[in-house]
C-alpha cells in the first residue's frame, strides 16, 4: 500500500518536473553563431579550483565581472562563467569562452597565468583580463602581450597594513594569524608581511601563525579548522585574530568574534560580506579585486584597454562599528605606515627566520 | 497415493534460462539507461529550482560533450583517466576488495611518472614506456600496502586506503609546496617540471590534444577483460573476490592474491596518474591536478557493473558529463556542482535498481549472482 | 606548561566532539548490522540544514528571540534532516538491499552536492548569515578544578551532551532492552528474529537515530565551532570518525577515548606551528604518551572489565614504565632544532588510524552480521 | 490426554518453483509426543516455521486450543504458548546464556523506563536456575554462548522456549548433533516435560528416534501428509517405504573390501584451536589402499579441525601427516591435490563451491590452471566446457546447463559436482566430511555407491560423519574422537552402535582411566 502511494508520488514528481522544464522560458541562445542583440561585448569569467562563491577572490573576481557588465549596461545574457574543477581543464575552459565568442575573458589566479597567456597569443582578437598573474614569461622576465591586462596586487603590503592594526591594538601583546594553503604565494605574502607589521609596530608582541596543513581541496575551505585553531588563539592569550585563506579564515574571523577577539579580514571588505563578525571586525586587508576588475572591462569597452601589468591599490577597509576604539594615534601611525609602504620606505616582505619562503613579492617601483 | 511431484522439472527449467539469456541481456542494458533518464529528471529538478531552464542546460550538455570535434575530443580525454581508474576500481570488486584509495594511487602514479619523465634523457620509444612503467608501480606499491594490510592483518581496505590516500595527498602537497623537494625552481606556482618531450604521449592527430593516453586505455580495458575472463589469474582473483574459504579449499594462495588484486588495482590508478601528466599540457604535476578522479571511478566503476565493457561505456557518460559541464554552465548558467548530484543520482538509480526495475516495470533476470562488495568489512580475512 | 596543556587538550576536545557524534553515528549502524559509510554525508546535509534553520530563523523573527532559541530551533532542524538522509540509507540499504558501501558514497556524493548547489544558489546570494555559537557554560564548582576543569568544565553545552551520550550509551548499548536488541540483530539477526525482534525495523531505527547523531555532529560544526555553513565543512571528519569508531572498537567510550586521542594529535600539529615548541621532543612525547595510553588502557581493561583476551599485566606495565621512561628522557635530552613540514604534522593521525587497524593496539572485530541485508532463509 | 491444542487445517506454502506444504492437516494433542517424520525437503521445517510466524501460509489456517490463532511473527506464537527449539541454534554467540534467554522478553528494574531501563541479569538468571532444575536442563546462566557444548547450547535453546511460557514445544531435528546417549538424555527431558503438562512436535527423519520416544507419527513426503500412525502400529520398513514413498534399503551392500598399502598416516597431529588450546589432541592413525576408514563422533570434537589439518586448510603444531610415506604435514591444498588428494569438504556451500560460479567453472576449481584447461596463464574455455560435459553426464548431475550459476541446483546435486570434480581426477586418498547432509534419499544412495566405487578402485577414504548409522554401513575400520583425541578403533565387524556411542560420549575413556588410576 505505501509503497503504491510513494510510486504514484514519485511518477507525479517525475511528471511536474518535465513539465516545468518544458514550460520554462525557451532557450535563448543558439551559441556562437549568433549575435546576439544588445550584447556589445561577450564577458566570459573562468574560475581557479576554488570555487566562484568563495568569499575570497574567485567571489571577488566574478563580482568585479557583473560589476564591469553593469556599468557597460550589458544584459545578464552576454555574460557567463565556467567553475574549474581540475586544473588540467583551465585551457579547455578558456577556449570555451573563444569558441562562443566571446571578446573579454577573465581568468583568476597565477595558476592560470601561462595558460591565459598561451591562448591570448592565439586569439590577438580577444581581450583577456587575468588576476593575480604577473606578464613574464618563462625566465620571469617582463614580457607584456597587447591583449592581456595582469592584475596583479601587493598582498605583503595589505598584510602588513593588517598586522600594524593587529599590532597596535592588541592588549594582551599576542596576535594570531589563520591562513590558507602555505604554498600558495599570495597566502604566503599576507602571511609574512602581517608578521613584519606586527613587529614593525610592535616588537614585543608575540605573533602566531597558523597554515592549514592539507592540499589545495583542504586549506582553503576547511572552516572548522580555522575556528578551532582560532579557539586555541584565544586560550593563548590572543586578543586580535587575523585571517587569510577562503573559508578557513572564514572559520576563524567567525568564532575569535565569537570568544571576544577583534578580528581583521582579508581580500575584500569582510564586514560586508561576513556579516557574522560585524561587531568585532576591525578592518581588512583589502585586495580591490571588485574596481580593478570593473575598470579593466570598461576599458575594455572604451578602448583604452592596455596589455601588461597593472597593480590595484592594497589598503585597509574603513573600520565601521570599531571606528570609534581606534585611537586616533593609531590612525595616523597606519597612515604615515601606508605612505612609508608605498614609497618603498618599508620592505613588507622581508623575510625573516622560518618565513615562508613562498612569497614572490614584487618590489615596489 | 499422491505421489506427485512438486519440484520444478527440468523442462520447466531450460526454456527459462535460455530465453532468460537474451532478457537479462537486454534488462542489464535497460536498467542503466533508464536509471540515467530517471536521474536527469530529477536533477532537472534542481535546476529549474535554480531559475534556469533545464532542457537548455542539458542540450548544453549534450553540445558541450558531443557538439563538435573540440567537444568530442574533450570528452575522450575525460573519460582516459576515468575509464583506468574505473577499472582498477572494478579489479579490486572483482577481488572482493573496495579501493577507495584510487585518488591517492592515481596522484602517487602521476608523481612518480614526474620524476622518472624529469629524471633522465633517453629514446622516446624507452622513456615513456619507463614512465609509465614507474606510473604503474608506484601506483602499485601504494595500494599494495592496503592488500599486505588486509592480508597479513584483516585490517579493512576501506579505512586503510581513506588514510593512505590522505598521507599520499599530504606528503605530495609537501614536496610541491614550498619547501619540496619537486617544487619548480622559479614557479610562483606549486608545480612540478614539465616532463620532457621524450616522455610525452604523441598526439593522436597533431594539434588536436588528443594523446596516445586514449590507446592506452581501451588496451587496458581489453587487457583487464582478458585477465579476469581468460587467465588463471582472473579465476584466481574472481574466485577469492567471491568466496574465500572456497579459494583456500581450491589450493588458491588468498594472501597473495588480495595482495596481488590490489596492487593491480593500484597500477591502474597509477597509471591514470601517469597518462594524465603525460599526456596534458604542460605535462607536469600542479595543485588542483586531478581533483576526484579516485571518487569518479567508483561510481564510474559500479554504473559499469565492474564489467570491463561496462566500464568502457560509463567511463565515456562521466567523461561527457565532465566535458559538456563547461557549456552548461557558460550558456545555461548552471553551477558545476549539479554534476555531482546527477552522478550522486545515477549511482543510485542503478545501485537500487529495483526502484528503476518497479518504476519502468523492468523483470529481474533471474538466478543471477549478486556481487556482495563488502564481504569482509571490519572482520579478519578468516 | 600548564597553558600549553590546557590549551592543547580543550583543543583536542573540541577536535574530537563533531568525531564523536559521527562515532556514535557508525557505532549504532554497525552494531545493529548496518554500515554506513556516508557519515560524512549525514554530518554535511546537519550542518547545512542546521545553519539554515537557525539562520532563517534569526532572519524571520528578527530580535524578538534571544539568538540560543534560533540555534536550538537550527540544532532540531540539523537533526532531523541528517536523521532524514539516514533514513534514505536505510531504505536503499534494508529495504532494497544494496551494497551497504555504495549506498553510503551514494549519500556522500548527494550530501556534497546539494548542500554545495543550494549554498550557490540561495547562501551566498542572499548574504545569509549565521546568528552566532552557543556560548561557553563553565559548570560551576567543577570547572573551578585546576587544568581538568579548564579542559572539561568550561565547554559549550554540546560537548557536554557528547560527554553525557557517551555514556549514556555506553550504559544503553550494554544494559538496556533496546541495546541488547540492538546487538542481536547486528550479530545473529535470526535468532532475533526467532524470538519475535524485527530485524529490519530494529536496523531502521538504529540507522535512522545514528543519522541524527551525525547530524547533531555536523551541527556542531555550525552551531558550536566556526557559526556558519560553508562549503564540504565537514572536510572528511566522517571518514576519520568511521576509523574512530573501530579503533574505540564500537564501544561509546572506545570512540571517546580513540576520538580524544586523535584531536590530541591533530591538537598537536597546530600546537607546534605556533614555534615555541622543538618539534623533535613534541614527536618524542608524544610517542611516549601514545605508549602510556595503550599501556594504560589495557591495565583498566584488564582490571576493570577482565577482559579475556586482554594482553598480560607484565605488558602492560612495561608499556606504561617505557612510556614514562621516555617521556623522563625526553626532558633530559637537548633536541636539535629542526622545523618539521606542517603537511608531516598533520599526518599523526592517519598513521595512528593503520596502526590500530593493524591490531598493533588491539585487534578489532566488528559485529558479525555486518553488511549483509537480512532475508529470511 | 485427547483434547488437541494444536491443529493445522489445509496449510498450503508455494515457493518460487517449489510447493512446499499442499494442503497439510495436522493436530497436536495435549501432553503427547508427536513426531513429523520425513525426507530432507519434504517440507517439515516449512511447516513448522509457518506454525512459529516466520513464515506466512498461502491458505489454511491454525487453531491453538480449538480456537482460531492468527500467527503473523514469532511475537505471536510465542503469545498463543508456542515454542520452537531450531535445527540451527538461534543464539547469539557473543552473548551469555541470560542475555539470549531474555533476549526479545526483558526484564528491568530500577526506574520503568522501557526499553532504555536497565537489565535485571541477576533476577533472569536466578530464574533460569530454577527452572533449569525444575526440567533437569543444568547450565551456568553466565557462561558465553560461544563457551558452550553443542549438547549445553541445546539445553539453552529449550530453556529459551520454556523460559518464554511455551507450552507447545516444536523440536526442530535436535539429535542431529547429540551422541545417542545425549539423544537418550533428551528424550527423558522430553518426556519429563510432556508429563509435566507440555505438548512436544518432534520433527526427524531418523526411524529409529521416532519408535523410542513419539506416541503419534505423521509422515510427510514431498509437502503432502503421506498418514499418521502410531509406533506400534508400523514396522520400521513400512515407516521408511511411507517417508521414501517405494521401499528403501536401509543398508548399503557395500561387499568385502581388500586393503593394501598405508596410504594416509597421521602420527600424533596436535592442532590448536581459537584460543590455543589443542582442539585435535595426539592424533594417530592409518588409512590404507581400498578401505573405508570411518571416523565417528559428536560434532565438534576435533573432527572438522583433523580433516582441516590434514587437507591443508589448517596448520598444525606437532606431528606430521604422511601420504604414501611423504611427509605433508602443513602444505598447502595445491600441493596436497598434486600429492593425490581430494576433499570433499564439510560446508559445501562454503568450501567447496563458488555459488555465483557456472557449473563447468566449479568442476575445474581446483584443476583450472592445468592442462588441458589451461596452459599455466591463459584458460581454454571449450576444454572446460567438455570437461564438464562429460561428468554431468557420468555422474548424473541434473542440470538444465552447464553454464548456469551451480546455485541454482538442488543441494543434492551441488554435492554430486564436487564428488563428481574430486573423483574425476587422479587421486590416492579422498577425504569426505559429512558426504551425505541434508540429502535426499536417492542423493545418499548415489553418493555412498560412488565411495564404495572408489574404495573398491583402490583409493583410501576417510570418511568423517555424525551419522552414525553412515559410518556404520560404509566403514571397514571405524575410529571414534572425542574432545579432540583418538579414543577408539574398533574393526566394523566388531564395532555395535552402543559401544561406539559410549565412546563417543567420552564414557569408556574415563573408565579406563579409572582403571589405570586404581
Amino acid at each position: 500500500m505505501h509503497k503504491k502511494i510513494f510510486w504514484k508520488f514519485f511518477i507525479a514528481l517525475a511528471a511536474t518536473s518535465i513539465l516545468l522544464a518544458a514550460c520554462a522560458p525557451a532557450p535563448s541562445a543558439g551559441g556562437a553563431t549568433e549575435e546576439e542583440a544588445g550584447c556589445k561585448l561577450k564577458i566570459g569569467y573562468v574560475s581557479d579550483v576554488g570555487k566562484i562563491n568563495d568569499q575570497s577572490f574567485n567571489q571577488a573576481s566574478w563580482t568585479g565581472v557583473q560589476a564591469g557588465a553593469e556599468a557597460l549596461g550589458l544584459d545578464s545574457s552576454c555574460y557567463s562563467f565556467i567553475e574549474t574543477a581540475d586544473s588540467a581543464d583551465y585551457e579547455t575552459n578558456i577556449n570555451s569562452f573563444v569558441q562562443e565568442g566571446y571578446n573579454v575573458i577573465v581568468t583568476s589566479g597565477f595558476a592560470m597565468g601561462q595558460v591565459t597567456r598561451k591562448v591570448a597569443s592565439e586569439n590577438p582578437d580577444v581581450l583577456f583580463i587575468g588576476i593575480d598573474q604577473q606578464q613574464v614569461n618563462e625566465n620571469f622576465e617582463p614580457d607584456p602581450y597587447d591583449n592581456v591586462a595582469g592584475l596583479n596586487f601587493h598582498e605583503d603590503i595589505g598584510g602588513f597594513l593588517a598586522g600594524a592594526t593587529a599590532g597596535l591594538m592588541t592588549k594582551s601583546n599576542v596576535v594570531g594569524g589563520v591562513f590558507g594553503c602555505q604554498f600558495i604565494p599570495a597566502v604566503a605574502r599576507y602571511e609574512v608581511g602581517y608578521h613584519n607589521g606586527v613587529t614593525y609596530v610592535n616588537p614585543d608582541a608575540s605573533i602566531i601563525d597558523v597554515y592549514h596543513p592539507g592540499s589545495i581541496d583542504q586549506c582553503f575551505s576547511d572552516s572548522a579548522f580555522g575556528s578551532e585553531t582560532a579557539q586555541s588563539f584565544i586560550n593563548e592569550g590572543a586578543d586580535v585574530v587575523y585571517g587569510a585563506g577562503g573559508l578557513t579564515a572564514n572559520g576563524a574571523l567567525i568564532t575569535a568574534c565569537n570568544q571576544g577577539a577583534m578580528v581583521i579580514g582579508t581580500d575584500m571588505d569582510q564586514f560586508l560580506t561576513l556579516p557574522e563578525v560585524k561587531d568585532c571586525i576591525l578592518t581588512s586587508a583589502m585586495k580591490d579585486i571588485v574596481t580593478g576588475v570593473s575598470d579593466l572591462i570598461v576599458a575594455a569597452s572604451d578602448g583604452t584597454f592596455q596589455g601588461g601589468d597593472t597593480y590595484g591599490p592594497s589598503m585597509l577597509a574603513p573600520f565601521h562599528n570599531l571606528d570609534s576604539q581606534v585611537p586616533d594615534g593609531v590612525k595616523t601611525q597606519l597612515i604615515d605606515i601606508a605612505n612609508k609602504l608605498s614609497t618603498g620606505e618599508i620592505d613588507p616582505c622581508a623575510p625573516f627566520q622560518d618565513s615562508n619562503p613562498n612569497t614572490f613579492c614584487i618590489p615596489v617601483k | 497415493m499422491r505421489l506427485e511431484v512438486f519440484r520444478i522439472t527440468e523442462s520447466e527449467i531450460a526454456p527459462r534460462t535460455a530465453t532468460g539469456k537474451a532478457v537479462s541481456h537486454l534488462s542489464n542494458l535497460g536498467v542503466p539507461v533508464f536509471a540515467i533518464f530517471t536521474a536527469l529528471v530529477v536533477a532537472s529538478l534542481a535546476i529549474f529550482l535554480s531559475g534556469s531552464n533545464p532542457i537548455e542546460a542539458y542540450l548544453a550538455l549534450a553540445a558541450g560533450a558531443f557538439g563538435d570535434l573540440d567537444s568530442l575530443i574533450t570528452t575522450m580525454i575525460k573519460t582516459i583517466p576515468l575509464l583506468i581508474a574505473g577499472l582498477g576500481v572494478a579489479l579490486a570488486f572483482r577481488g572482493g576488495l573496495f579501493n577507495i584509495g584510487v585518488e591517492g594511487q592515481l596522484f602517487v602514479g602521476s608523481i612518480a611518472a614526474v620524476i622518472v619523465g624529469t629524471g633522465f634523457h633517453a629514446p622516446i620509444y624507452i622513456h615513456i614506456p619507463v614512465t609509465l612503467l614507474a606510473g604503474i608501480f608506484s601506483g602499485a606499491l601504494w595500494a599494495a600496502i592496503a592488500g599486505f594490510l588486509k592480508a597479513k592483518y584483516g585490517a579493512n581496505e576501506v579505512i586503510t586506503t581513506i588514510m593512505t590516500n590522505y598521507i599520499a595527498i599530504r606528503i605530495i602537497t609537501w614536496s610541491i609546496g614550498a619547501y619540496g623537494p619537486l617544487r619548480k625552481a622559479a614557479s610562483v606556482v606549486p608545480e612540478t617540471n614539465s616532463i620532457f618531450e621524450s616522455a610525452r604521449l604523441p598526439e593522436l592527430i597533431p594539434g588536436a590534444r588528443l594523446h596516445a593516453g586514449i590507446l592506452i586505455a581501451l588496451l587496458a580495458a581489453l587487457l583487464i577483460f582478458l585477465l579476469l575472463f581468460r587467465t588463471t589469474l582472473g579465476i584466481e582473483i574472481r574466485t577469492v573476490g567471491m568466496n574465500l574459504h572456497a579459494a583456500r579449499y581450491a589450493g588458491i594462495n588468498v594472501n597473495r592474491t588480495i595482495v596481488l588484486t590490489m596492487a593491480l588495482s593500484g597500477g591502474l590508478a597509477g597509471l591514470a596518474g601517469a597518462v594524465q601528466v603525460m599526456g596534458l599540457s604542460p605535462y607536469n604535476f600542479t595543485t588542483g591536478f586531478n581533483v576526484g578522479y579516485g571518487f569518479d571511478s567508483i561510481a564510474v566503476a559500479v554504473l559499469g557493473s565492474i564489467h570491463p565493457l561496462g566500464i568502457l561505456l560509463s567511463s565515456l557518460l562521466f567523461g561527457a558529463m565532465d566535458a559538456g559541464a563547461r557549456l552548461m554552465q557558460l550558456r545555461a548558467r548552471v553551477p558545476i556542482e549539479i554534476i555531482t548530484i546527477l552522478q550522486g543520482l545515477i549511482l543510485m538509480f542503478v545501485a537500487a535498481n529495483q526502484i528503476i526495475r518497479s518504476l519502468y516495470h523492468i523483470r529481474a533476470p533471474k538466478g543471477q549472482g549478486e556481487v556482495n562488495l563488502t564481504q569482509s568489512w571490519g572482520g579478519s580475512t578468516d | 606548561m600548564d597553558v600549553i596543556l590546557v590549551g592543547l587538550f580543550s583543543l583536542a576536545i573540541i577536535k574530537a566532539t563533531p568525531l564523536v557524534y559521527g562515532a556514535l553515528c557508525g557505532i549504532l549502524g554497525e552494531r545493529s548490522g548496518v554500515i554506513n559509510i556516508g557519515i560524512e554525508g549525514m554530518m554535511l546535509i546537519g550542518a547545512f540544514m542546521a545553519f539554515m534553520g537557525s539562520a532563517l530563523f534569526g532572519k524571520w523573527t528578527g530580535a524578538a528571540f534571544s539568538p540560543n532559541l534560533a540555534l536550538i530551533v537550527g540544532l532540531a532542524i540539523g537533526v532531523l534532516s541528517a536523521a532524514l538522509v539516514a533514513a534514505l540509507h536505510a531504505v536503499l540499504s534494508i529495504h532494497y538491499k544494496i551494497d551497504q558501501v555504495i549506498s553510503g558514497t551514494v549519500i556522500n556524493l548527494l550530501a556534497a552536492g546539494i548542500t554545495d548547489y543550494a549554498a550557490n544558489v540561495y547562501i551566498d546570494p542572499s548574504h545569509l548569515s549565521g546568528v552566532g555559537v552557543f556560548p561557553e557554560v563553565p559548570i560551576p564548582l567543577l570547572s573551578q578544578i585546576p587544568i581538568l576543569g579548564k579542559i572539561f568544565f568550561s565547554q559549550q553545552p554540546m560537548v557536554y551532551f557528547m560527554f553525557g551520550l557517551v555514556i549514556f550509551l555506553q550504559y544503553a548499548i550494554f544494559n538496556t532492552p533496546w541495546g541488547l536488541r540492538m546487538r542481536s540483530v547486528g550479530e545473529h539477526p535470526s535468532a532475533a528474529d526467532t524470538v519475535g525482534i524485527n530485524v529490519n525495523r530494529t536496523r531502521y531505527i538504529n540507522v535512522i537515530l545514528g543519522g541524527a547523531l551525525a547530524g547533531l555532529g555536523g551541527a556542531f560544526l555550525v552551531l558550536e565551532s566556526v557559526g556558519r555553513f560553508q562549503k564540504l565543512m565537514t572536510a572528511g571528519r566522517g571518514f576519520i570518525a568511521l576509523a574512530v569508531m573501530i579503533f574505540g572498537r564500537w564501544t561509546p567510550v572506545g570512540a571517546f577515548l580513540a576520538a580524544l586521542l586523535f584531536g590530541f594529535a591533530e591538537a598537536l600539529g597546530v600546537r607546534l606551528q605556533f614555534g615555541d615548541i622543538n618539534h623533535l621532543y613534541a614527536l618524542v612525547v608524544i610517542i611516549a604518551v601514545i605508549v602510556l595510553f595503550v599501556g594504560a588502557v589495557g591495565l583498566i581493561r584488564s582490571w576493570v572489565i577482565r577482559s579475556r583476551s586482554s594482553r598480560s599485566l607484565v605488558v602492560n606495565l612495561s608499556l606504561i614504565g617505557l612510556g614514562a621512561l621516555t617521556l623522563i628522557a625526553a626532558k633530559l635530552i637537548q633536541f636539535p632544532d629542526m622545523a618539521i613540514p606542517i603537511e608531516f604534522l598533520g599526518l599523526l593521525p592517519y598513521i595512528l588510524t593503520i596502526l590500530a587497524l593493524t591490531g598493533l593496539v588491539r585487534k578489532a572485530v566488528g559485529p558479525a552480521a555486518i553488511g549483509r541485508p537480512y532475508e529470511k532463509q | 490426554m485427547t483434547t488437541p491444542v494444536l491443529q493445522l487445517e489445509n496449510i498450503t506454502k508455494h515457493f518460487p518453483g517449489v510447493l512446499a506444504n499442499a494442503s497439510i492437516c495436522f493436530d497436536l494433542l495435549s501432553q503427547e509426543i508427536h513426531a513429523v517424520l520425513g525426507e530432507n525437503g519434504a517440507g517439515k521445517t516449512t511447516l513448522m516455521n509457518i506454525v512459529y510466524g516466520l513464515y506466512k501460509p498461502d491458505s489454511g489456517r491454525i487453531l491453538v486450543n480449538n480456537e482460531p490463532a492468527d500467527i503473523e511473527d514469532p511475537n505471536d506464537a510465542l503469545r498463543a504458548g508456542i515454542g520452537m527449539v531450531h535445527q540451527h541454534f538461534k543464539l547469539v554467540p557473543v552473548m551469555t546464556v541470560t542475555e539470549n534467554l531474555m533476549l526479545g522478553h526483558e526484564k528491568t528494574r530500577g526506574l520503568p523506563l522501557g526499553m532504555l531501563g536497565r537489565l535485571d541479569r541477576k533476577q533472569v538468571s536466578q530464574e533460569i536456575r530454577s527452572l533449569g532444575e525444575r526440567y533437569g536442563l543444568r547450565v551456568d546462566p553466565d557462561a558465553t554462548v560461544e563457551d558452550l557444548s553443542v549438547g549445553e547450547a541445546q539445553r539453552v535453546e529449550i530453556l529459551k522456549v520454556l523460559y518464554k511460557g511455551a507450552d507447545i514445544l516444536i523440536l526442530d531435528e535436535p539429535t542431529a548433533v547429540l551422541t545417542p546417549q545425549e539423544t537418550e538424555e533428551l528424550f527423558e527431558i522430553m518426556r519429563a516435560l510432556v508429563g509435566q503438562g507440555k505438548s512436544i512436535i518432534f520433527i526427524t527423519h531418523k526411524l529409529k528416534e521416532v519408535r523410542a520416544v513419539a506416541n503419534r507419527i505423521t509422515v510427510l513426503r514431498q509437502g503432502k501428509v503421506v498418514g499418521t500412525t502410531t509406533p506400534d502400529a508400523v514396522n520400521m520398513a513400512e515407516l521408511a517405504a511411507m517417508m521414501v514413498g517405494r521401499a528403501v534399503l536401509l543398508t548399503v551392500d557395500r561387499g568385502q573390501s581388500h586393503p593394501k598399502g598405508v596410504v594416509l598416516s597421521v602420527e600424533k597431529l596436535t592442532v590448536p584451536g581459537k584460543s590455543n588450546q589443542p582442539v585435535v589432541n595426539d592424533v594417530s592413525f592409518g588409512v590404507r589402499a581400498g578401505e573405508i576408514y570411518g571416523i565417528a563422533g559428536v560434532q565438534g570434537n576435533g573432527q572438522t579441525e583433523l580433516v582441516e589439518a590434514i587437507t591443508g586448510l589448517k596448520k598444525s603444531v606437532s606431528g606430521n601427516v604422511k601420504i604414501l610415506g611423504k611427509d605433508i604435514t602443513n602444505l598447502g591444498p595445491r600441493l596436497l591435490a598434486h600429492a593425490g588428494l581430494a576433499h570433499v569438504p564439510e560446508d559445501r556451500q562454503k568450501h567447496g563451491l563458488v555459488l555465483a560460479f557456472s557449473v563447468e567453472a566449479n568442476l575445474v576449481l581446483e584443476t583450472y590452471y592445468q592442462q588441458p584447461f589451461s596452459d599455466g596463464w591463459w584458460i581454454h574455455p571449450q576444454e572446460m566446457r567438455k570437461n564438464a560435459k562429460k561428468l554431468v553426464a557420468e555422474f548424473d548431475i541434473r542440470t538444465p546447463s552447464v553454464s548456469i550459476p551451480v546455485s541454482s541446483l538442488s543441494g543434492g546435486n551441488q554435492q554430486k559436482v564436487i564428488i563428481a570434480r574430486e573423483l574425476s581426477r587422479a587421486i590416492k586418498l579422498l577425504v569426505i566430511n559429512q558426504p551425505t547432509r541434508g540429502l535426499d534419499v536417492g542423493s545418499i544412495e548415489f553418493i555412498h555407491k560412488r565411495i564404495i566405487e572408489a574404495r573398491d578402485q583402490g583409493v583410501a577414504v576417510l570418511l568423517i560423519s555424525v551419522e552414525l548409522d553412515e559410518i556404520l554401513s560404509l566403514s571397514d575400520r571405524i575410529g571414534v574422537m572425542y574432545n579432540g583425541r583418538m579414543v577408539a578403533e574398533i574393526p566394523a565387524s566388531a564395532a555395535k552402535r552402543e559401544t561406539l556411542g559410549y565412546y563417543m560420549a567420552g564414557l569408556r575413556v574415563e573408565q579406563s582411566a579409572n582403571k589405570n588410576v586404581s
